[in-house]
């Protein structure tokens, strides 16, 4: 998938979690749980929702990788 | 150890002999009324006592002029009386009293006196050498012929400051004596067991200037190395340095419990106590009885109870006055 | 007379050798070599090396000499190459320069000026390159002042000078290059107050020392985006001219406080601290924060940048300040 | 006959509500577990449902009103599939068979109905300060979906006077108090449309007859009296309520505080390991854990489970763990999870899910909120390690659970990094005491080192 794409799921996951969360103009720093205040629950809902979408089984091993909305783009770019 | 069978050598001025014998009496007994009255509450905060090291205070403070400078340490209560601070303002500024020294704000440890040329009552280990090596500077650089005295434990060699300073004072040649208090201990730990080099005069004399040992439990060879260095000092030989061999017979502080040394070792000690030694010396000479011994101790006992009635009657500074002396008056 | 900020200096600490024989400038390298920085660049051949007084790389021995000659009757000015190595000294500083007329019951004043460089931006690392001031200006008994810009860099030292009690001069690393116009006969200024450097009712930009300038830039960009910024230049940490930092947040009812040291726990959260405290009422916006980014400095030059304060930062912390308009 | 609809009681210690928002009107037809209305009580909104089958004749109460529990708020005329001929109040001429009724063929008027969205469109909604009930869908059905939402905020962006959940800076709200200028209805220009001092001083400007000013939120006057279910104002009644009730709680009940840490290393690698070999739907979170310890525990220490009302305890003899779960918008409702000491981890989590999604979307029933027995605060990953909590009324005891992160960790003289959380324990000291809490902190600790047994 490229980046265009990723990026395309990972915004349509977070809106469904967390929809007061203006994707537009998004840092793309920004921490999922820090900054997007996502809890345990949330994070699997949006890794559930990129599941079912994009396709990507984040493992929980790699949770630690996909700290920020930039490290989640990329890692759905690489695995889709 | 230098421990050893007490040794009364005759002292060649009796009347001298007997003022060195009256100073350390008054250090002696002014120190005792503090761990009385520390022991009654009505002192607080740290309090380190100088029983034992009377001899030191008493033998250098003897050989100096009254425009000299005086830079001590926390256990610097018998420095500053010796110098010329009232027992009175001494005990108030424990009491926390606006009569004190300090009017209060220093306490035990920060004991300061501007009319004696007293700075302190420095609380931080070896943090009094660097101002000592300034105030000499100053008056170097004015051409007064003052000696700026610095005392400081043999815990001191182990800070930074302490090699800093020596190298500097002797860099610049600058009138400083430095009198490292070696009671052999820094709180708890042993000289032996904080420094490679535990003789240290030979520490000080890698700074090219003149260092020597000397019996700080014998007030009549204090007073006689102190001479000679004060005045090659003041002569413009630049800083000397004089380690005085002494120990402190009770603990560190009112909190030390003395888990790192031997009774023995205190009780060996005690036998060289430097009261007792000049005492019977000058008893040995004929010419100083017990009589006078008790004229003495009850002159210096009236001495201390005036200023435990002076402290008892202080005050503190009113807390309206709190925000004082953070900057300068103008 | 256009000079620099650097001749500046050094033409306040001649002016203060000449005035007052008890003037001594110590330090690292201040004779021979005529200074880090070229600040003291020939006043050895001038005053001569009792005067102008190199030290052994002892700070904490110097400093603390500074502080036994100040007791004891002289004026020293004794300079630490750079804030980092003021660390060296900090028990002179804050155990002995701070607390001795305290301690003393009022009897020991300590008249000593320490000079010293601080603050990035010349790619020196993260031990040359540090914005410190602002711990030192945590200290009651200390007199912090930051000179940023040429004139007060001329002016600040005599004041100084004739303080009874410790002042540490803080100069930027980079504003010793500074220039400006000069009149002939600058001489002493106050250090007590705070000067508005740019007037505006939009919005208030405090700040001091090396961040001024960039913070005048940032007024610029906004003034031509229709904000009218007013800048702040504090000139003293300690003690803080309240007045004038209430002032101008009366006047703009929303602050950014500009501050090169590291954001927590620094001068500007104080600042911050100040105006809730006293003006909370008058405020329409959170106050802002521009400070240092929270690493060590770093050496490349790019990353030294993104760590660093900027016009940009600024420009953005002002907007947010006064609102996108709804 | 005529049914009645009551003020329920939503919990053990609920004496009173406040209706907050009808969300039906005379006319509707209702059936079983249809949402009523909203009710505001001392813990939380919440939505009530019907209990019977038929048609809204009247309603009785009116939003705002503070009913005590088991007071008539609506009569429910039954619909002629179970009762021969409707009462002569019945509002329907003809009623229309239930089975045919669908949303789109309901009474068009705004605010009949909870239209169908799912609960991102539902919190968006929320979070935008828009009322639902007043959004037209078009999707499936009337469905709502996100660009109904967003296409109605921002038509009310340019609504004016529409009332908003607002920011007003500190001079902004002293000024207005100080010039009467209802700060609600002003358009805000400052930082994410915060209302500021210029803002008021324009708006009390364009009171005055002349000089009306360019905002089209400065208008005279104060705006449309707003909608009773203003999500804003909701939010901020929550605020007030969950106020209210803690300091109740903090003024009756003589809290004790223990604290431990816990490892939490063989919970969780049992934990990765079981999710490794599952899809996502299925995986468990570190809460699911903490939360099947605590009611464990709970059942082996009964005088931390049950109420404490009328001056005497009374021990319940199933736990009901009820489970802080914090808003997106603010606030804090503790819904329950029944009998959670029976539950095995896999329905824990299960039900963890749906009870946290139900109380996002704001979508809680009796079911879900009635009679926690036990409050356990597990979902604190976001960044604090201790939780020092305030109990909820009547219940005697609160479990905290802070963030689940690595440790230094010194075991058998070996210092390793181990993951750890601090568990504590806010608890009623009229009934139990620090022995007995330290025992369940223990239990907890203890079942939480065998975590495959759990």
């Amino acid at each position: 998938m490229n980046e265009h794409d990723a990026r395309a799921a990972v915004y349509a996951a977070i809106s469904q979690v967390a929809p007061d969360v203006e994707t537009d103009g998004l840092d793309d720093r920004s921490r999922l749980r820090q900054d997007l205040e996502l809890d345990s629950l949330d994070f699997l809902a949006l890794v559930e929702h990129l599941a079912r979408r994009a396709g990507v089984d984040v493992p929980e091993s790699d949770y630690g990788r996909v700290g920020t909305v930039a490290a989640l783009i990329a890692y759905v770019a690489e695995h889709a | 150890m230098t421990a050893g069978k007490p040794h009364a050598r005759p002292p060649a001025d009796a009347v001298a002999a007997g003022d060195l014998l009256r100073q350390m009496l008054r250090v002696r007994r002014l120190e005792e009324q503090c761990v009385e009255l520390y022991s009654a509450a009505r002192i607080r905060g740290f309090l380190h006592v100088y029983i034992g090291e009377e001899a030191v205070a008493a033998g250098i403070m003897s050989t100096l002029g009254p425009e000299d400078a005086v830079v001590a340490t926390y256990r610097e209560h018998g420095h500053a009386l010796l110098r010329g601070v009232s027992a009175g303002a001494i005990l108030a500024e424990m009491y926390g009293h606006v009569q004190g020294c300090c009017r209060g704000r220093g306490g035990s440890m920060h004991l300061f006196d501007a009319a004696t040329h007293f700075y302190g009552g420095n609380a931080i280990v070896a943090g009094g050498l660097p101002l000592a090596v300034g105030l000499a500077l100053a008056d170097r650089m004015a051409g007064r012929s003052r000696v700026t005295a610095c005392f400081f434990g043999e815990g001191a060699a182990a800070e930074g400051e302490f090699h800093e300073s020596l190298n500097l004072a002797a860099l610049w040649r600058l009138p400083v004596l430095f009198c490292c208090e070696n009671n052999l201990y820094a709180m708890g730990t042993a000289l032996a067991r904080s420094q490679s080099q535990t003789d240290l005069a030979l520490k000080a004399a890698a700074y090219e200037l003149p260092a020597w040992s000397v019996d700080g439990m014998d007030v009549l060879a204090v007073e006689e190395s102190a001479r000679r260095a004060v005045d090659a000092v003041r002569a413009g030989g630049g800083p000397h340095f004089l380690e005085l061999r002494t120990y402190r017979f009770r603990a560190h502080s009112m909190f030390d419990p003395e888990r790192y040394r031997d009774k023995t070792e205190v009780a060996r000690w005690t036998e060289r106590d430097p009261i007792l030694t000049l005492r019977r010396a000058l008893e040995e000479t004929g010419r100083f009885t017990e009589d006078d011994w008790n004229a003495l101790d009850r002159e210096v006992a009236a001495e201390m109870a005036a200023a435990v009635r002076f402290a008892e009657s202080g005050a503190p500074e009113p807390l309206g006055d709190l925000q004082r002396f953070v900057y300068s008056e103008r | 007379m256009e000079t620099t900020y650097r001749e500046a200096m050094r033409t306040a600490i001649r002016e203060a050798l000449l005035q007052d024989d008890r003037v001594f400038l110590m330090g690292e390298d201040v004779g021979a070599y005529g200074g880090c920085f070229a600040v003291s660049l020939g006043l050895f051949e001038e005053f001569g090396p009792e005067r102008i007084r190199d030290t052994p790389l002892s700070e904490s021995a110097f400093v603390g000499a500074g502080i036994g000659a100040a007791l004891n009757g002289m004026r020293p000015i004794v300079e630490i190459m750079t804030v980092n190595f003021s660390l060296l000294a900090l028990d002179q500083i804050v155990n002995n320069a701070a607390t001795l007329l305290h301690m003393s019951g009022g009897q020991f004043n300590v008249p000593l000026v320490i000079r010293t460089t601080t603050g990035a931006g010349r790619q020196l690392g993260a031990q040359h390159s540090h914005s410190l001031e602002g711990w030192f200006a945590h200290v009651p008994g200390l007199r912090i002042l930051t000179p940023a810009t040429v004139e007060d860099a001329r002016g600040m030292l005599w004041t100084a000078l004739e303080d009874p009690d410790p002042v540490l001069i803080f100069e930027h690393g980079s504003l010793y290059n500074l220039s400006s116009e000069l009149a002939e006969d600058a001489g002493p200024v106050d250090i007590h107050a705070a000067a508005v450097r740019r007037e505006g009712g939009d919005v208030s930009l405090i700040t001091y020392g090396g961040t001024l300038p960039l913070t005048l830039e940032a007024a610029d960009r906004l003034a031509a985006e229709g904000i009218e910024a007013e800048v702040l230049d504090l000139r003293t940490l300690r003690p803080l001219d309240d007045a004038a930092i209430l002032a101008t947040v009366v006047k703009t009812h929303r602050a950014v406080v500009v501050d090169e040291g590291w954001r927590s726990g620094s001068l500007s959260a104080e600042i911050s601290a100040r105006i809730t405290e006293s003006a909370f009422y008058e405020l329409d916006a959170p106050v802002g924060r521009v400070c240092s980014a929270e690493v060590p400095i770093p050496y490349a030059r790019d990353l030294e940048l993104a760590a660093l304060p900027s016009a940009e930062r600024v420009v953005a912390a002002a907007r947010q300040a006064v609102g996108g308009g709804g | 006959m005529v049914g009645e609809f009551r003020m329920p009681s939503l919990g053990a210690d609920m004496e009173r509500g406040t209706l907050v928002e009808w969300l039906v009107t005379p006319g509707d037809h209702v059936r079983r577990g249809d949402v009523m209305a909203t009710v505001d009580t001392e813990k939380t909104v919440m939505d009530v449902e019907s209990f019977e089958d038929g048609v809204i004749a009247e309603l009785l109460a009116a939003p705002g009103e503070t009913l005590t529990v088991g007071t008539p708020m609506a009569r429910i005329t039954p619909t002629p599939a179970s009762v021969m001929a409707p009462p002569a109040t019945a509002p329907v001429s003809t009623p229309v068979p239930e089975a045919e009724v669908e949303p789109e063929q309901t009474t068009p008027s705004p605010g009949a109905r909870v239209p169908s969205a799912t609960p991102p469109v539902r919190r968006l909604a929320r979070g935008l300060g828009l009322d639902l009930t007043r959004i037209t869908g078009t999707g499936k059905a009337g469905h709502v979906t996100r660009a109904d939402v967003e296409r109605a905020a921002a038509e009310q962006r340019t609504d004016a006077g529409a009332v908003r959940s607002v920011r007003v800076s500190p001079r902004a709200r002293r000024l207005a108090g100080e010039l009467g200028v209802d700060e609600a209805n002003v358009a805000g220009t400052g930082p994410h449309g915060a209302v500021t001092g210029g803002d008021i001083l324009r708006a009390a400007k364009g009171n005055e007859p002349t000089g009306a000013e360019g905002r089209p939120g400065a208008q005279n006057g104060p705006g449309p009296t707003p909608g009773p279910a203003d999500p804003g104002q909701r939010a901020t009644g929550l605020r007030r309520r969950i106020g209210t009730l803690m300091s109740r709680s903090k003024k009756t009940i003589p809290h004790y505080y223990l604290g431990t840490t816990i490892d939490l290393q063989a919970a969780l690698t049992w934990m990765h390991a079981v999710n490794a070999q599952r899809p996502v739907s299925t995986r468990l979170v570190p809460a699911a854990l903490l939360l099947k310890a605590s009611a464990l525990a709970a059942r082996q220490v009964p005088e931390l489970n049950g109420f404490y009302t009328e001056a005497r305890f009374r021990p319940s003899p199933v736990v009901h763990l009820g489970v802080a779960v914090a808003l997106r918008e603010g606030g804090l409702v503790a819904p329950a999870i029944h009998a959670a000491d029976t539950l095995t981890v896999d329905q824990m989590m299960e039900r963890l899910r749906d009870v946290v999604t139900r109380a996002r979307t704001g979508h809680l029933r009796r079911a879900e909120i009635a009679d926690p027995t036990l409050t356990v605060t597990a979902l604190g990953e976001l960044g604090v390690d201790t939780v020092y909590g305030v109990i909820y009324p009547p219940q005697v005891a609160l479990v905290g659970f802070g963030r689940v992160r690595e440790r230094p960790w010194a075991q058998d003289g070996m210092l390793t990094v181990h993951q750890a959380v601090n568990a504590t324990l806010s608890a009623d000291h009229r009934v139990s005491d620090g022995l007995r809490g330290g025992r369940f902190l223990d239990l907890i600790n203890d079942v939480l080192q065998r975590p495959e047994e759990l």
